[in-house]
């Protein structure tokens, strides 16, 4: 099981902060391709990919990073702290 | 080295309280982040991710505090609901030389800005909006 | 816009107390120098000139307050005796980006180390010498 | 009578903070030359003109600068401020 968490308007779009997902996915992009097929909420949040950022197990990851073994990714926009 | 993510008011001179005491310090230099109220925000709201939130900012402060031998690094930064005049967050540096101290209070803001997991929306007359990350603040670390 | 120049310890807090409340201010800086114990320092001896300082550090003040638009800028300058671990001075400057605030700090800390007419003497295990303006110190003025 | 005040080492040097002094200099530099010429002290104090600066009216000066009408100079190391 893989924990999935959504912040800022991706949480928003998406309409939850978290989610428990059963995947197969190897990398990120097939993460997002999964979730992108399954109802326009995700379609919607993942439009952009350009306008996303993401982290596997709370570390800054790319599209192509592996995430076999993982506990939680998260998608999110840009951070804007400071 | 000290970081702290809180929903609570900072005071910066409780904070400053000790800081760099046990380096010879000859300079400290500190950041304020204040929420401004233009185009009529009445308030802002601070979305972060806690479980990587300050494991994000101690990164980045021990790579200041490496890059320039700093005696003391202070990060506290707030989430939550904020209003026009707010303190939103705080760096402090104390090093020997002024120029160390500056320039590590730089290189902290700008990795802030965009390497830790925070994200605002501004709440005003016109409804509300998350602040959108700039290509100028992706560029500034760049020159780090 | 405040100059101060005073034998008498200053309080960081207290000078920040309403500072750049006016503005619609987003950054505030801070900078404090601080008498360092290197190579046995007991104590430092800042001279300085009555009828110029005041006016010299107000000249650089109202040029870094102009430059970057500041919504208000600091100075208190220290002279007499002092020991390790005493405040010298300190600048603050607020300003509605952090760049701006960053810079106009630095800004006048360079050129009050120049041309702010104030003299350093310290006293160690060794006697007592004239701290010697550096090169670099001119230099700095170079880059604004 | 133009006051004449020294600064840091300079005042050291010349053993006081400040002199009245009756002078038909135009410059700085002749003014120099005048307190060269009175005592060794003045003459140690003023050996290496680079090392000095000075100051016409609490405004830094050149060595060339007019000092017709002049109420204050000084002269003194330069400043270490900060």
């Amino acid at each position: 099981m893989l924990e999935v968490l959504y912040f800022a308007w991706v949480r928003e779009r998406i309409g939850e902060p978290r989610e428990r997902i059963e995947t197969t996915a190897a990398t990120v992009a097939d993460l997002v391709d999964e979730l992108r097929g399954r109802e326009g909420r995700y379609a919607l949040a993942f439009s952009d990919l350009a306008a996303l950022r993401v982290a596997i197990d709370q570390e800054l990851a790319d599209w192509d990073s592996p995430i076999e073994g993982a506990r939680e990714v998260a998608f999110f926009p840009p951070m804007t702290g400071g | 080295m000290r970081v702290r993510v809180q929903c609570e008011p900072f005071d910066l001179a409780a904070e400053l309280e000790g800081f760099g005491a046990e380096g010879d310090v000859g300079a400290q230099v500190t950041f304020t982040g204040i929420v401004r109220a233009t185009g009529g925000l009445t308030r802002m709201e601070i979305e972060h991710y806690p479980g990587m939130t300050a494991r994000a900012i101690e990164k980045i402060a021990t790579e200041a505090v490496s890059r320039w031998a700093l005696d003391d690094c202070l990060v506290v930064h707030r989430y939550g609901t904020l209003a026009p005049g707010d303190q939103i967050m705080m760096v402090a540096t104390a090093s020997r030389h002024r120029a160390a101290a500056f320039e590590a209070a730089e290189f902290l803001m700008d990795y802030l800005k965009s390497r830790a997991p925070f994200w605002k929306k501004e709440y005003g007359a016109d409804g509300a909006a998350w602040v959108e990350a700039r290509d100028e603040d992706e560029d500034a670390l760049s020159r780090w």
